[in-house]
Parts: C-alpha cells; sequence; structure tokens
C-alpha cells in the first residue's frame, strides 16, 4: 500500500517537473511577452498543483496537505494578478509605440 | 555533491550577469535572481533562519528598494556615465583576480583547518535550554548578544535619518509609480494584508523555538508596506506624525528600557528576565525595522491612508 | 554602579536620540541636554574607579565571553571617552547655534548627533570583534548623515564616496573577524588573542582587518575621501569627523597590532605601517601646503596628524604609546577648534577661500586668534598638548636611533609651521579685503568662544600631562621600552 | 553541509567579481549592487568557516550573518536616498574623479 502511494507521489512529481521544464522552454523560446506569459502561468500552475499533491501524498497528513493546498492557491492568485498586470503593460506598451501588439517591451 | 556544485555555481553565474556587462535593469533583475539563488543555498547548507531573511530582506526589500531607486534615477533623466577606460580595466582585472585567489585560498585553508569545536556556540548549546527559547538564533539575538542586536536597531533608525537628511525637504514629492488601475489588486491586496500579518506574528512567536523571529517577520510587514504604497492603498505624507515617529523609535526603545530596567532592579545590563520580554522585545523590532523599510521605500517621512 | 555608568555612556544617548526623534518643537532640546549631561559625570565616576581598579570590565546581558559580550574600560579608552564626551558637549554647543532642536534642519541633527556620541563611546568599550562592526557601521551611518545635513552638492558627492569604501572597509574587516571565528571559536579580542596562532591564516585575518580599518581611518594612500568630505562638511561636522571618526578606527588598529596580535612580533608590519605614517605626514603636509580653502588646507593637515598615530607601530613602547596618545587627543582637540574656527570665517564671511579673507584678523579676531592658538597645538610648539606628545616621540625615537622617524616627525613639524603660517600671514595682510560683516549677534560670539575653549582645553594639554600619561601607561600591554 | 570547499570557492568567485565590478562600474547602483553581492561572500565565509557543532551549523555564526544582513539593507538603503539626493542636485549618478574637491 505505502508503496504504491509512494509510486504514485513519485509520478505526480515527475510529471509536475515536467511542467515546469515545459513551462520554462516556453519562457526562453517563445517570441513575445504575451506568449511567454501563456507559457509560463498555465504549465507552472499545474506543475505546482501536481508537485503540492505529490508532497502531500508522501507527508500522509491532512493538516500537511491543507498547507499545500493554501500554498498552491496563494501562488495561483499571485500568478493571476501578476500575469494580468504584465499583459496590460506590455499590450500598453505595443499601443504606445504602434508596434505590434504583444512585443516584448525589453 | 552536485547540487552544491550546482548552486555554487548559479550563484556565480547570476552575480556576473548582474555585475558585468548588459543593461542596468537587467543587472537589477539578475541580482534579485542571485537573492533568490542565496536563499535556496542558505536552506541546504542548513539555516532556515538565513534562508527566510535573505528572501525576504536581502533579495526581497533590497530588491524593491534597488529597482525604485533606479526608476527614480530614470524619471529624475540624469547623465548616464560613460564606459570605463580598458586600462582601468585592466588594473581592475587583476585587483580582483588577486582577491578571488586570496579568498579562496584563506577559505579553502580555513575549512581544511576545521575542528568542530566552535567554543562559543557550544557554551551556547549547552546555555540555551536555560532561556527557555528553542531557536539557536533568536537565543543569540536577544538573550546572549542582545547589545549587537539593539545597536543594529540603532542603525536601522539611524539609516532612516540620515535618508531623511541626505533627500532635504520636508515632503512627499519623490516620485512613486503611478498604481495601476485594474479590477484585479483590491482582492488581492484585501486577501494578502490580514493574511501577511497574521504571517508575521506568527514567525515573530514560532522564532522562538523553531526558524524565524522578528527580522524576519519585519520584512513581510515591509513587503506587505511596499504592495500598498505600490498599489495607491497608502501614500507618502509630508510630515511624520507622532504615531509614525512613535512606531520608528519603539524598537531602540523598548529595548533600551528593558535593558535599563533590569539594571535597576539589580539584574545585569540588559538581561531578559523572560519569555516575555523577548516576545516584547521582538514585537517592537518588528514594527520600527517594518516601518523604517516602508518609509525607505516610499521615500518619504511619513505615511497617509491613500494616496493623493 | 559600574554597570549603571557604563549603561548610561551608550544607552543614555541612545534612548536621548529616540525621545530627540518623537518630542515636539522645544521639548527636543531638554533630550538633547538629557542625552549629553550625564555623560561627564558617569566617566567621572567611572574615571575614579579606573584608577583605583586599573581595568574595568562588565559582561553585557550577564554573560560572560565568549558566549556574551564585554565591555572593557582601560586607561586608553577612557582617555579616548573623555575626548568623545568632551568633542560632544563642546562643538554640540557650537552645533546649536546653526542647528535649533526645534527647528526642522536640528530635527535631522540632534538625533544623529546623540547617535554618532553614543555608539562611539559603545564602540571605545566594546570588546568584542563583531560588536566593533556593528559599532563601527553605526558610527559611518550617523557621521554620513550629518555630513549631508546642509545637502550641499559637495559634501553629498563626497558623502556617496565616503560611503562606498566605508562599506568596503566594513567588508574587509568582517571578512577577517570571519577567519579569526573560525579559527578560535570566540569573538572576544582578548580571548581570541590567546589562542589565535600566528600562522598564515592569523596573519591574513590581522591583514584583513587592519586594510578594512585603514580605509575608515583614511591612512595613505588610503586617504582619498577624506579631504573633500572632512572639507566641504558643516562646521561641527567637519570638526566631530576630524577629531574623533577617524581616529577610532586607528585606535582600532592599535588594539589589533598590539592587543590581539601583541606578542607575535611582526617586524615587518610594524615598519610598513610607520611608513604609511610617515608618508602620510608628508604627503598632507604638502598637500596642506597647495590648496586654497581655509577648511581643505585644516582638512589634509588631518591627513597628515593620522600618520603620527601610525608611528607608534615602528616605534613601540610604553614611552612611544602614550606620547601618540597624547598626541590623539591634543589633536582631537586641537583639530575640533581649528574647523570651527574655520567655519565661522565661512559662515560669516561668506568664503573660505584664501584669496578673499586678506585681513580677516579685523572683522574677526577671536576666530583668528583661535585658529592661531590651535597651529600652536598642531605645530608641537611648547606650551601645548602637542609640543609634550611629539616631544615625547622625538625622545623615543632617539633612544632607538631611527633616524628616519626623527627626521619625519622634524619635516612634519616644518612643514606644518609653513601650511598654517601661509593661512596666518594671508588672515593678517594687509590691506583688508575681506568683506563687512554683519551685526554680529550672541549665538556668533559663543560659536567664537567655543572654539577659542577647545584650543585653550589643547594648550592646557601641556601644562598638566601627568595624570593622563599614568593613566594611559596601565594601559600598555607589552611591558617595558624594548 | 558536506562540501564546504565548494561554498568557498564560490565565495571566492562573488567576492572578486564583485570588487572588479565595484572599481570599474561608473554607475553607483551597479557598485552598490557590487557590494551587496561582496557582502554575500563575506556572510558565506563566516557561515561555513564556523563549521558544523554537534551536527547543526553555528548558530552564532548564523545569528552574526542575520544581523549582518540587516546592518547591510539600512545601508544600502541610505546608500540609495543618497544617490537619488545625489541625482537630483547635480543630475550626475556616478563619481567623477576630478570635481569633489575645491568647489
Amino acid at each position: 500500500m505505502s508503496l504504491l502511494l509512494d509510486a504514485f507521489a513519485a509520478l505526480l512529481l515527475l510529471i509536475g517537473a515536467f511542467f515546469y521544464l515545459a513551462g520554462t522552454v516556453g519562457l526562453i523560446r517563445f517570441p513575445d511577452a504575451l506568449s511567454r506569459l501563456h507559457a509560463l502561468t498555465k504549465a507552472d500552475n499545474i506543475g505546482l498543483l501536481s508537485i503540492c499533491a505529490g508532497s502531500a501524498l508522501m507527508a500522509g497528513e491532512l493538516r500537511v496537505a491543507l498547507l499545500l493546498l493554501l500554498i498552491w492557491l496563494m501562488a495561483l492568485f499571485a500568478a493571476t494578478v501578476s500575469a494580468h498586470l504584465i499583459a496590460r503593460r506590455s499590450l500598453r506598451d505595443a499601443e504606445d509605440s504602434g508596434a505590434d501588439a504583444g512585443k516584448s517591451p525589453s | 555533491m552536485v547540487i552544491d556544485v550546482f548552486l555554487a555555481l548559479g550563484l556565480v553565474v547570476l552575480a556576473w550577469q548582474a555585475l558585468i556587462g548588459g543593461s542596468l535593469f537587467r543587472g537589477i533583475v539578475m541580482f534579485i535572481v542571485f537573492g533568490m539563488v542565496l536563499t535556496l543555498a542558505w536552506a541546504w547548507l542548513g539555516s532556515p533562519d538565513l534562508a527566510m531573511a535573505e528572501a525576504a530582506i536581502g533579495a526581497g526589500v533590497t530588491g524593491a528598494l534597488i529597482m525604485i531607486a533606479y526608476w527614480r534615477l530614470r524619471r529624475i533623466n540624469a547623465v548616464e556615465p560613460r564606459d570605463p577606460s580598458p586600462a582601468r580595466s585592466r588594473l581592475a582585472l587583476v585587483i580582483a583576480v588577486l582577491a578571488t585567489g586570496l579568498v579562496g585560498a584563506i577559505g579553502l585553508a580555513a575549512v581544511s583547518a576545521l575542528t568542530g569545536d566552535a567554543t562559543a556556540a557550544r557554551v551556547m548549546n549547552e546555555t540555551l535550554p536555560d532561556t527557555g527559547l528553542g531557536n539557536p538564533i533568536t537565543g543569540v539575538l536577544i538573550v546572549f548578544r542582545n547589545l549587537d542586536t539593539l545597536l543594529e536597531v540603532a542603525v536601522v533608525l539611524a539609516a532612516y535619518i540620515a535618508a531623511r537628511a541626505a533627500l532635504g525637504r520636508e515632503s512627499a514629492d519623490l516620485p512613486l509609480p503611478p498604481a495601476p488601475d485594474t479590477p484585479l489588486l483590491t482582492p488581492l491586496v484585501v486577501t494578502l494584508a490580514p493574511l501577511t500579518m497574521v504571517v508575521a506574528i506568527y514567525l515573530l512567536k514560532a522564532g522562538s523555538q523553531y526558524p524565524g523571529g522578528a527580522f524576519q517577520a519585519s520584512a513581510l510587514l515591509a513587503a506587505l508596506g511596499v504592495l500598498l504604497v505600490l498599489t495607491g492603498r497608502v501614500g507618502p505624507a509630508a510630515a511624520a506624525n507622532w504615531l509614525t515617529r512613535a512606531g520608528l523609535v519603539i524598537g531602540t526603545l523598548v529595548f533600551c528600557l528593558v535593558g535599563l530596567g533590569m539594571l535597576v532592579i539589580g539584574a545585569p545590563l540588559l538581561a531578559i528576565p523572560g519569555i516575555w520580554a523577548v516576545y516584547l522585545i521582538e514585537a517592537a523590532m518588528m514594527i520600527s525595522i517594518g516601518l523604517t523599510l516602508v518609509l525607505l521605500f516610499a521615500g518619504a517621512p511619513g505615511l497617509s491612508g491613500k494616496r493623493s | 554602579m559600574v554597570a549603571e555608568a557604563l549603561a548610561c555612556l551608550v544607552l543614555v544617548p541612545v534612548v536621548a536620540a529616540c525621545l530627540a526623534l518623537v518630542l515636539p518643537g522645544r521639548w527636543r532640546w531638554l533630550a538633547v541636554a538629557a542625552g549629553l549631561l550625564p555623560l561627564p559625570l558617569a566617566m567621572a565616576w567611572l574615571t575614579g574607579e579606573l584608577g583605583r581598579e586599573g581595568l574595568i570590565t562588565v559582561a553585557v546581558a550577564g554573560f560572560e565571553a565568549p558566549l556574551g559580550i564585554v565591555w572593557r574600560l582601560d586607561g586608553l579608552s577612557a582617555v579616548l571617552v573623555w575626548l568623545n564626551i568632551i568633542i560632544a558637549l563642546l562643538v554640540g554647543l557650537h552645533a546649536a547655534a546653526h542647528y535649533p532642536a526645534d527647528k526642522l534642519n536640528g530635527f535631522r541633527f540632534w538625533p544623529l548627533w546623540l547617535l554618532l556620541s553614543g555608539a562611539m563611546n559603545a564602540l571605545l568599550l566594546s570588546a568584542d570583534l563583531f560588536n566593533l562592526f556593528v559599532t563601527l557601521e553605526l558610527v559611518t551611518l550617523a557621521a554620513i548623515g550629518l555630513l549631508v545635513v546642509d545637502r550641499k552638492p559637495q559634501a553629498m558627492r563626497a558623502a556617496v564616496r565616503y560611503l562606498l569604501l566605508a562599506l568596503l572597509g566594513s567588508l574587509f574587516y568582517l571578512l577577517g573577524v570571519a577567519l579569526v571565528y573560525g579559527q578560535t571559536g570566540t569573538l572576544d579580542l582578548y580571548q581570541a588573542a590567546g589562542v589565535l596562532q600566528p600562522d598564515l591564516l592569523g596573519h591574513t585575518a590581522l591583514v584583513l582587518m587592519t586594510v578594512g580599518l585603514l580605509v575608515k581611518a583614511a591612512i595613505f594612500p588610503l586617504h582619498g575621501w577624506l579631504p573633500a568630505a572632512h572639507g566641504n562638511a558643516p562646521g561641527p561636522v567637519s570638526a566631530v569627523l576630524s577629531a574623533m571618526v577617524v581616529k577610532v578606527a586607528v585606535y582600532l588598529v592599535w588594539r589589533l597590532w598590539l592587543w590581539l596580535a601583541g606578542d607575535w612580533a611582526i617586524p615587518a608590519g610594524l615598519t610598513m605601517l610607520g611608513l604609511l605614517g610617515a608618508l602620510a605626514i608628508v604627503y598632507g603636509s604638502l598637500q596642506a601646503l597647495v590648496q586654497q580653502r581655509v577648511k581643505m588646507i585644516v582638512a589634509y593637515s588631518t591627513v597628515a596628524q593620522l600618520g603620527y598615530l601610525m608611528l607608534l607601530f615602528p616605534l613601540l613602547g610604553l614611552v612611544a604609546f602614550q606620547a601618540t596618545s597624547y598626541h590623539l587627543l591634543s589633536h582631537g582637540l586641537a583639530k575640533a577648534a581649528m574647523f570651527l574656527a574655520a567655519a565661522n570665517l565661512l559662515t560669516r564671511l561668506g568664503t573660505d577661500q584664501l584669496g578673499d579673507l586678506r585681513g580677516a584678523d579685523r572683522r574677526m579676531p577671536l576666530d583668528v586668534f583661535t585658529l592661531a592658538l590651535a597651529g600652536v597645538s598642531i605645530l608641537g610648539l611648547p606650551p601645548s598638548g602637542g609640543f609634550i606628545a611629539k616631544w615625547l616621540m622625538l625622545q623615543t625615537a632617539l633612544a632607538q636611533g631611527g633616524w628616519l622617524w626623527v627626521g619625519v616627525i622634524l619635516v612634519g613639524g616644518l612643514l606644518a609651521a609653513a601650511y598654517l603660517f601661509r593661512v596666518l600671514a594671508v588672515l593678517c595682510a594687509r590691506p583688508v579685503a575681506c568683506p563687512e560683516l554683519p551685526v554680529s549677534g550672541k549665538a556668533d560670539q559663543l560659536t567664537s568662544l567655543v572654539a577659542l575653549g577647545l584650543a585653550l582645553a589643547a594648550l592646557a594639554a601641556g601644562f598638566v600631562p601627568a595624570p593622563v600619561l599614568k593613566l594611559l601607561a596601565t594601559a600598555w600591554p607589552l611591558g617595558g621600552a624594548p | 553541509m558536506n562540501h564546504p570547499e565548494i561554498w568557498m570557492l564560490a565565495a571566492a568567485g562573488l567576492f572578486g567579481l564583485g570588487l572588479y565590478s565595484l572599481i570599474i562600474a561608473r554607475h553607483l547602483l551597479r557598485q552598490l549592487i557590487a557590494i551587496k553581492i561582496m557582502g554575500s561572500a563575506v556572510f558565506l565565509v563566516l557561515v561555513v568557516t564556523a563549521g558544523l557543532v554537534d551536527g547543526s551549523l553555528d548558530g552564532i555564526a548564523q545569528a552574526l550573518v542575520l544581523t549582518g544582513i540587516v546592518i547591510a539593507v539600512a545601508a544600502i538603503a541610505f546608500a540609495l536616498a543618497l544617490v537619488v539626493s545625489l541625482a537630483e542636485t547635480t543630475g550626475s549618478i556616478s563619481l567623477n574623479p576630478d570635481d569633489d574637491d575645491g568647489r
């Protein structure tokens, strides 16, 4: 039973790591700010969820699991707002400079 | 071994990216990432207290302070300095290589001579249980070597007054970025503000037994303050009202008065009478340091309810 | 009682600084007075106690080293604490005329002034290497805050450079402390002295700490930041920077080489430090000779006079120790007097360009007289504190046959005479060219009298050296003259 | 802490990089970042050379570094205020060695 649980937890951790990797590759490879945000926020939130779930299984305690859930919710919230702010800013910058919408501001 | 090398190499590469070449803005971002990796390094080395302090103060607050200064300098439109002459950089290279060699050599020599017999730390580990504290770092900071901490709070106070002296005028016209007008910010601030305060107070209380304490808590409060300033919830004020001034000095004052009070009843100077005094002093320090850092970020003498 | 008096020296100014920040309007004067006036009383009592005991130690918070921090008052620190208190009080009196505590600029000035004097006392008392780092940082931040309190552009530029170099110096010092702690497992200077080995690591730690402190002490060739900072600071701040802030760094170098590494016998290092001092004397004096502003001349004179403090290392002995410590004391008083007199010229005549000051003695006789009187002590003419110090230094150098040091002391004296007479010759020249004075108020008279008082104190130090020299002798760690 | 040597080498690299940048950089913000990074190197040396006591890091060294981090942020905050103020009054954000003595 515990072996099965551990294997499942490890699988979740691996899935999380894969999503992080995908998000990071997207961050580096995608051409402009909006698509980078797309890669980063979506993939990383799934990745974090999966890692939190895996860690909760390994800890095997309800208290820890709830804490990890709280962490994930906070990270989700913060990522939402900051991604929103960055996206707005990059759109504004693009409008100001008259260039293609979504071009990276730097 | 692999993780050691990975983190150590990461630190050096990030420092390189932050310091050499590239735009200054990029350098500042890299410096903040450097702080994050240093946080991981402290955690990996086995010091959660330092990891927390580095994340909150070393990377977080310092990064925010440098960013806002950069933004202000851009607004002032000061003359960007020219690049250095090659002759100067050659000399600098020689000096830097020598310094690297020296620090590397003495560092290696020092760790090869490690005996694991640090007298002071051994005595500390033996004495700690008498204080009722479980966290040795809090023990050192508040009980054993509290003169350091007292003077350190005074350093923070001095930095505030000195910064006011440097910025001159008793007004709040140092520029701040405009607050973004988005409906998402309000729920974020409304959720984060009480949560941050709860976590800060928890850190303060947990600091007596587990990693945490006044400094980390004060940095959290400072981060909250910075968020409130940036979102326009709190604005700079032209003068510090008496409450703000009291908040600035309460850390130093409570520390000194507890210390002197012990002297009056015949105990040694700055002796800590009990665990309640630890909490009292730490709470006062948390308020003072957090408030000072927010004021230094806002670049203003005081704070007002809403940005005008 | 001892602990109470020591606590008074450090904590009372700090508490007063907090109160000066919180209290409204005129009440701040009360906080300032409450922070400074008890200091001489506490120190007088401690000096009596020190005369009986020879050494006062108190474990702060009740924990002895290596766990806790120990305060240790011996003859040397007592003399410096006295100097600090006299400067804080008298120069503070001068500052009171320009920075009223109930006005805005005084609101900035006084908390920093109080923190600075408290931090300096804490530094002089502390026997703990890391605690010394904290006090050094407090001294630096408070001093640089005071330096920019008038927001003059030159002062700010000087302040930024001073701050960068001071922070760099602190890093070197802290690196040395880290090595000492790693090697000995203690931060107490006197405990570490017994354990630290004179091997590669020990020597490197000593050198790192020394380099860091020499930057803060502005010893040649690391003096670059000093003239601009001391020459452009507000008058009272220049006085305290030259009289105390750089001196405490030299004081720490003495502590490191004679107390921490006392038995190691490192002649090459000692000679090296002495040579730096000799170069500082010659270079600083020559620079002072070509400056065009009175305050810059006085600032370069500080670079030169700091060099004498380094001559303790090659001359090494009880008499040399007494002589250099006495030089530290009398130079502190005389230099504070000079900076205050120069500041009076600058504020009342609107300039301190030498060319515009011809005949200033007609307009401001008292301040020119003060400059001359303080010059007597800087030159080392009898009867003055400076004379006693330089005479004793010369005696030791002659007795040891150190002709290089004899030459340096004599040349330094001659050059000092040249740059001081150059100033006085212009100030007393005819015809009068300096601007008319506005009507003087009580505050102006007070500032002049304070400067005169400090110059007289430097002179008086030449008449009664015996008690101070005796007190200093009790602190000497290395036994009789070699 | 199994490999203190690696951390000492990292500290050496950080110290050297910081010193190099401090000397060549003209922008004061860059110089302040350099000092901050050198500070981190010194803190690493302090904690790692203190070593382990009873299997955990030396608590005193950790506390000293914590004090150092707070002092560093105070000093940097003051330095930044000074730099902004210097830029406001003189329009310059670097130290030009030629024009700061005399008037």
